[in-house]
């Protein structure tokens, strides 16, 4: 009988050691994600709320930790710089005019391939292939071609019948474009895939349903493909929105955010303050706030996302 | 004995209840059949019994055994899935298999025991072919090879034939019911379906938005349906249900709608005597067990409207307007009535059900 | 049905097309044609399309510091390197740091990806945090990470980059690696389990297996994504360690500017895996990078 | 009555595989068509020929005297239900009825008061605002039913339509869909892989295996008088019992023995002499708990409860033989005593698997009384 009761209890400590495991076992799977995540972001993070209230300058010679707290200056002094609120700005009408320009090519590019023609698959991999090219690299392709004595150049005298050696990178009116052209170029090939899929997989029957109902192609299109189609719209857009707005390779290779800082953008901007100004605290300040916009904008953004994916 | 008994079982996703206090319990041997539409909380069960999902409430108890932290495997049970669920990277033979690869076998064991199955459903010709290019059968017969190579204590299936041809459908049934008998196995089957449900099982459990509303052999949740639920689900046509009051009359107490009236049997008007409804009653009766005749007379003395015939061949069910009320009987295939526009109809007193409309209860 | 949109004229749309490859193409024939040609052309004026004696130079220079002095004695010592290692190092040191921070980010995108989807862990929003480090801008964590990995002694090392490439390619392991799973229905594994596996095991041995497509196509992605990082490489590192990316950047000459030639030789060669690599995924990109919102 | 849709020798094939081979029917202004048989017969590839979705490979599609054949699907006058209902999820389900309207320029004000019109006669009034992708199975069905009567098509066309929904729903909606059918006059032509429906909701019914036409007519012709022996299997629930049979010719006449039972009928018919099948229906065969004339003794293997009544089967030689029976009439295990209503018999010929014609195929007047 005694050894019943043991026994018994046994079990019960078998179950009992199960119910508590079961949690935990799931939640192991993310922790090797969730750390690493937590060092490279989290910890930084908090680093980044002490600094933007301090002064600290590595050129200072005290360690961070000590730094001299400044308080809010660091904010007050970033609303008032009008090279901060200029990047920002310079930015946001990178990212809309971007976004805009390779949804619009990508959209109509992909209209273009919704029939089967002889050559397709070869031209869509040739399509695609900017967005392969290594960003530094790509930059430096725009770089030579926007030269002085470029092949865009080159082009516009055959055109206009006379030399021209239009300096485009030199000049603050014009710099911006060819980032934003280079940037154009690798990314419309990634949201030209993105859509041209989406086309791909719509549900076949709700277009043939409408098709048999004497709805014209237009209509189609506009009335059933384009509302389905706006998941992947959003996803597309969010990506690249995303990406644009930490834009800096191009701007790094083709003009380091000059001349001047005609072409500075957020990223740029505190780059230039961290590594050529060591202005730590200031950095953390302008990081801070950035990360504070972007995230709640993609909170907000979120939205959409989160619900498509139930 | 009790194979398996379930205990007050609950479980939720997220803030959907997809299971509320479910209790039964199995007989060894049975065929238990779990009937509910379609999202009643059916696959969960299931998953909940096999050790897929966690019950957040209860107990499953198999051969006497608390399992509700054991893993699946460990509650030895077999469960064939609607989808299913064949390894698509695996060979027929592979598939079934799968099951004896954990117990160390001999390969010649294996061959052997998996031999034995494909014979018995005659699915020998497709073991060398992937999941991929079988026919919807093949596809459950191996599924159910698989859940039949390594007998577990419970064996259950999950609408196993819902995706199959209607014609499939009616020869499988029996089948399953020949399976079963052959081996003996206790059986838990799902299906949204009542004729199979009926047909099929030795008792019925039935299963709406994840709350049980009546477990009972076939014959009793057909002839004494717990509540309105029941009556609706289960038979083909299934119960007529007419709206009445209740009126006393020469110490007689009859149900008036509209368009009829009909004595309420002693048995009945004692039952509602002690408990009056609130919100008046609802007389239940079985399509074929309405008569049906082209002239009135004391056995069909209500008026009704013949607006809709539907033939089945072996039978034809005449939809009838009594009042407001849609009714449906049945008639033999060649019954002249079919052809006429106005029809008498009765129903003898002891077929009658009442239905409490307070309660949504059968007055029992 | 067979031409839902014929309602541009079939020339038309043939143009389009040959004319968006064109402009996709040129500036990538432009690197590779540079790559090829000497000195005296890199900036000539009109441009060389394709140069008439064209030599291996500019690849010599890359990966012999030698070629390059020699080269730089010719032309009167007006051309001073930046950079005078061989891009062998950069080769190496990417590849070490692109494979290590692949490899750990796709192991741990699995396993979380698999708990996130199966177990539902964290319930809805959890997974979205993970996107959330994508949306940070870098740049704005660097100066924080540069003070964190001084403490830990992790600046211009293999494992502070690759802890920091791992972190910022994570949210695309998981959300990609996540619509993959969900792809596979749950009852696979639930029949593994049943059948005699335990819940890990039985991912590890039927869902995996069948969405290995997908994963190498996410690790191929994550690759390539840590092979073209550059604003980590530059900040992050002081000189030891020289990934590709930093290698082009720094074929400057202090008088003379871009080192054209060199540049795109340079760019040629690092950018063929990436293309190589690319294609291999192609197929399985987009459904990853859309998170599931494309059915097949 | 007009022909509404007429197909002549229609023939579609996928690669060399003939899909639908030869197939020639009619159908009536305002009758209920049905094409049933089992998957892969070919009456999914039939339905979209008429729709316009595929090309014909041959033969004609006639619809109101017109040969439409190269007509685009818009201009066919026809509405098609797809499987999937096809309902278009991104719009509101006004806009989903609203649409065949919109395209064919009706104007804002007329487009209200047509769909809500509609929607009361189909009880869609409260799903109105409602988005497509949010309804449920049978909402949906009811949505792609609406949005195609709307235009008032020449020619429904219904593709599966109840295949997606529970058995429970399946048979209310039967005679709902024939109710509007009727109140409407719409000519429907139907594809459904389950007897049951076609059955009970069609005026006349195709029957259709591996691309060809076997046999048409109404539902009570199929039944009864079914051509060949996979239209009797194919038809009724619980299915036909065939037996073995054996067929001696007498004179000008036949007497068909079946074994274990005797000689069961006589009648007047061509079939050659040998083994042939038998086709009796489970609710002629007549299960007594008593021997009479021509009745032999069996076991009951298994009941089939369906409430109303039970299906018994039966032991007889290596088989099963299904009897439809009252509720309660025997329990498993219990012996009774077998015999058959010869009278709605059909005799099936071995081989060719047609049913031979039988005058007067009735009960051997020998073992009678």
């Amino acid at each position: 009988m005694a050894d019943e009761t043991v026994k018994m209890e046994d079990v019960d400590m078998i179950s009992r050691r199960r119910a508590k495991r079961w949690i935990p076992f799931n939640v192991a799977l993310v922790l090797p994600a969730q750390l690493t995540v937590m060092a490279v972001v989290l910890i930084p993070t908090l680093i980044i709320l002490w600094l933007s209230i301090t002064d600290w300058q590595p050129t200072q010679g005290i360690p961070w930790f000590k730094a001299y707290v400044v308080g809010l200056d660091n904010f007050r002094e970033l609303l008032h710089d009008h090279r901060f609120t200029a990047a920002v700005l310079r930015t946001l009408f990178v990212v809309i005019v971007c976004m805009a320009a390779e949804f619009v090519l990508a959209m109509s590019l992909a209209l273009l391939f919704l029939d089967e023609w002889p050559w397709r698959k070869i031209a869509v991999s040739a399509i695609i292939l900017p967005m392969m090219v290594v960003p530094v690299d790509a930059a430096n392709a725009f770089f030579m071609l926007f030269g002085d004595r470029g092949p865009i150049n080159y082009a516009i005298s055959l055109i206009i019948g006379r030399s021209f050696e239009f300096g485009w990178l030199e000049n603050p009116n014009w710099a911006l474009l060819p980032i934003m052209l280079a940037e154009i170029w690798q990314w419309t090939p990634l949201m030209f895939l993105l859509i041209l899929t989406g086309l791909m997989n719509l549900p076949e029957n709700q277009v043939r349903a409408a098709y048999v109902l004497g709805a014209s192609r237009t209509k189609i299109f506009f009335k059933i493909m384009l509302p389905l189609l706006t998941p992947v719209i959003i996803i597309a857009l969010l990506i690249r929105g995303i990406e644009t707005f930490k834009i800096f390779d191009p701007v790094y290779i083709l003009t380091h955010g000059g001349p001047g800082s005609s072409t500075e953008t957020i990223s740029m901007f505190m780059y230039d303050s961290a590594f050529e100004f060591f202005r730590m605290g200031y950095v953390a300040a302008a990081g801070l706030l950035v990360l504070v916009v972007v995230v709640s904008i993609c909170v907000a953004l979120a939205r959409p996302l989160r619900e498509h994916h139930r | 004995m009790q194979k398996i008994v379930i205990n007050a079982l609950g479980k939720s996703f997220d803030t959907v209840t997809a299971l509320d206090d479910v209790s039964f319990g199995v007989e060894t041997g049975q065929l238990f059949c779990v009937l509910g539409p379609t999202n009643a909380g059916k696959s969960t069960l299931l998953k909940t019994i096999a050790g897929l999902y966690r019950a957040d409430r209860g107990e499953i108890v198999i051969d006497g055994e608390t399992v509700n932290y054991l893993l699946p495997h460990e509650r030895r049970v077999s469960l064939l899935f609607q989808n299913m669920a064949l390894f698509p990277t695996l060979t027929g033979f592979q598939n079934i298999a799968f099951p004896l690869r954990t117990g160390g076998l001999a390969e010649s064991e294996i061959k052997e025991k998996v031999g034995a199955i494909a014979r018995l459903l005659k699915i020998e010709q497709i073991l060398d072919r992937r999941p991929a290019t079988f026919s919807g059968g093949e596809q459950q017969r191996v599924a159910i090879g698989r859940a039949l190579v390594q007998p577990g204590r419970v064996l259950m299936l999950d609408e196993p034939l819902t995706n199959l041809d209607a014609r499939l459908r009616i020869e499988l049934r029996i089948e399953f019911k020949k399976l079963h008998k052959e081996l003996g196995q206790t059986i838990i089957y799902v299906t949204h379906d009542q004729v199979e449900a009926m047909s099929l099982s030795d008792r019925i459990a039935i299963l709406d938005s994840g709350r049980l509303h009546q477990v009972g052999t076939p014959n009793e949740v057909y002839h004494t349906p717990a509540n309105r639920f029941v009556a609706e689900f289960i038979g083909s046509p299934p119960m007529n249900l007419m709206n009445a009051e209740l009126n006393k009359n020469d110490s007689t107490l009859y149900a008036i709608g509209k368009g009829f009236a009909v004595p309420i049997s002693s048995r009945h008007t004692a039952l509602l005597n002690a408990s009056p409804p609130r919100n008046g009653i609802a007389v239940g009766i079985r399509p074929e067990n309405i008569e049906v005749s082209g002239a009135e007379s004391p056995r069909n003395p209500i008026a009704a409207d013949v607006i809709w015939v539907e033939s089945l061949g072996s039978k034809s069910i005449l939809s009838l307007q009594v009042g407001d009320a849609l009714v449906r009987a049945v008639v033999k295939p060649t019954d002249p009535i079919q052809k006429e526009r106005r029809a008498w109809i009765g129903f003898p007193l002891q077929a009658q059900h009442i239905l409490d409309l307070g309660t949504e209860c059968f007055v029992r | 049905m067979t031409s839902r949109f014929a309602f541009i004229g079939l020339w038309l749309r043939r143009a389009a097309v040959i004319a968006a490859m064109l402009i996709g193409l040129f500036p990538i024939f432009w690197l590779v044609s540079t790559s090829f040609k000497p000195y005296d052309e890199w900036q000539h004026w009109p441009p060389v399309w394709v140069s008439s004696s064209p030599t291996l130079q500019n690849y010599r220079i890359v990966f012999a510091p030698q070629a390059a002095q020699t080269f730089a004695a010719k032309q009167k010592g007006s051309i001073d390197y930046k950079v005078s290692a061989s891009a062998w190092k950069a080769f190496r040191d990417s590849a070490i740091i692109s494979v290590c921070a692949t490899l750990l980010s796709i192991i741990f995108g699995t396993l979380a990806a698999y708990s996130i989807v199966r177990y539902r862990t964290g319930g809805r929003n959890y997974a979205f945090q993970f996107l959330m480090v994508r949306m940070f801008p870098p740049i704005a964590v660097v100066v924080p990470m540069l003070v964190f990995f001084s403490l830990l002694r992790l600046i211009d090392t293999f494992p502070g980059l690759i802890l920091a490439y791992t972190a910022f390619t994570l949210p695309f392991s998981i959300w990609m690696i996540r619509s993959f799973i969900e792809e596979v229905p749950e009852e696979l594994e639930g029949a593994a389990m049943i059948y005699g596996m335990r819940p890990l095991q039985a991912f590890l041995r039927v869902t995996l297996p069948l969405i290995r497509g997908g994963v190498l196509a996410t690790a191929l992605f994550v690759f390539i994504l840590n092979w073209s990082e550059f604003l980590f490489a530059l900040t992050l590192t002081t000189g030891g360690i020289v990934t590709v990316t930093l290698q082009v950047a720094n074929y400057v000459s202090a008088s003379s500017g871009k080192l054209y030639g060199v540049q795109a030789a340079m760019g040629t060669i690092s950018t063929i895996p990436v293309i190589i690599f690319g294609y291999l995924i192609q197929r399985h990109l987009v459904r990853g990078l859309t998170f599931g919102a494309i059915k097949r | 009555m007009e022909a509404k849709l007429e197909l002549k020798e229609l023939t579609k094939r996928f690669g060399t595989v003939g899909a639908v081979s030869g197939l020639s029917l009619i159908a009536r202004e305002g009758e209920f068509l049905s094409l049933v048989g089992p998957s892969g017969c070919g009456k999914s590839t039939t339905l979209a020929m008429i729709a316009g979705l595929l090309q014909a490979d041959g033969g004609d599609i006639v619809i109101d005297k017109r040969v439409v054949n190269d007509l685009p699907a818009q201009q066919r006058g026809v509405g098609l239900v797809f499987q999937d209902y096809a309902v278009f999820t991104s719009l509101s389900v006004e806009a989903n009825l609203a649409f065949g309207l919109e395209v064919r320029g009706v104007s804002r004000v007329a487009r209200k008061k047509l769909v809500k019109a509609l929607a009361e006669q189909l009880n869609l009034t409260s799903l109105l605002k409602r988005r497509g992708g949010s309804l449920n199975m049978s909402e949906m069905q009811r949505v792609a039913l609406a949005r195609v009567l709307i235009v008032e098509p020449k020619l429904l066309l219904l593709d599966e339509p109840m295949s997606n929904l529970d058995a429970s729903v399946r048979a209310s909606l039967r005679g709902e869909l024939r109710q509007i059918q009727r109140a409407r006059g719409q000519t429907v032509f139907y594809v459904t892989h389950d007897q049951a429906e076609a059955l009970s909701m069609s005026d006349r019914i195709a029957v259709m295996r591996g691309g060809k036409l076997l046999q048409i007519g109404t539902p009570e012709e199929i039944y009864q008088r079914p051509s060949n022996r996979f239209v009797a299997e194919f038809i009724g629930d619980p299915p036909i019992n065939v037996i073995a049979c054996d067929v001696r010719r007498d004179g000008g006449s036949i007497a068909v023995d079946v074994p274990g039972f005797g000689n069961v009928a006589v009648g007047r018919g061509i079939i050659d002499e040998g083994r042939h099948l038998i086709g009796v229906r489970p609710h002629d065969v007549i299960v007594g708990h008593a021997s009479t004339p021509g009745a032999i003794q069996t076991t009951v293997r298994f009941i089939e409860n369906f409430g109303a009544e039970h299906v018994l089967h039966l032991e007889y030689l290596n088989e099963l033989i299904r009897a439809t029976t009252v509720p309660g009439f025997a329990h498993v295990g219990a012996n009774v005593y077998m015999g058959f209503d010869m009278t709605h018999a059909h005799l099936i010929e071995a081989g060719t698997d047609r049913i031979v014609p039988i005058d007067a195929l009735s009960p051997n007047a020998k073992d009678r009384h």
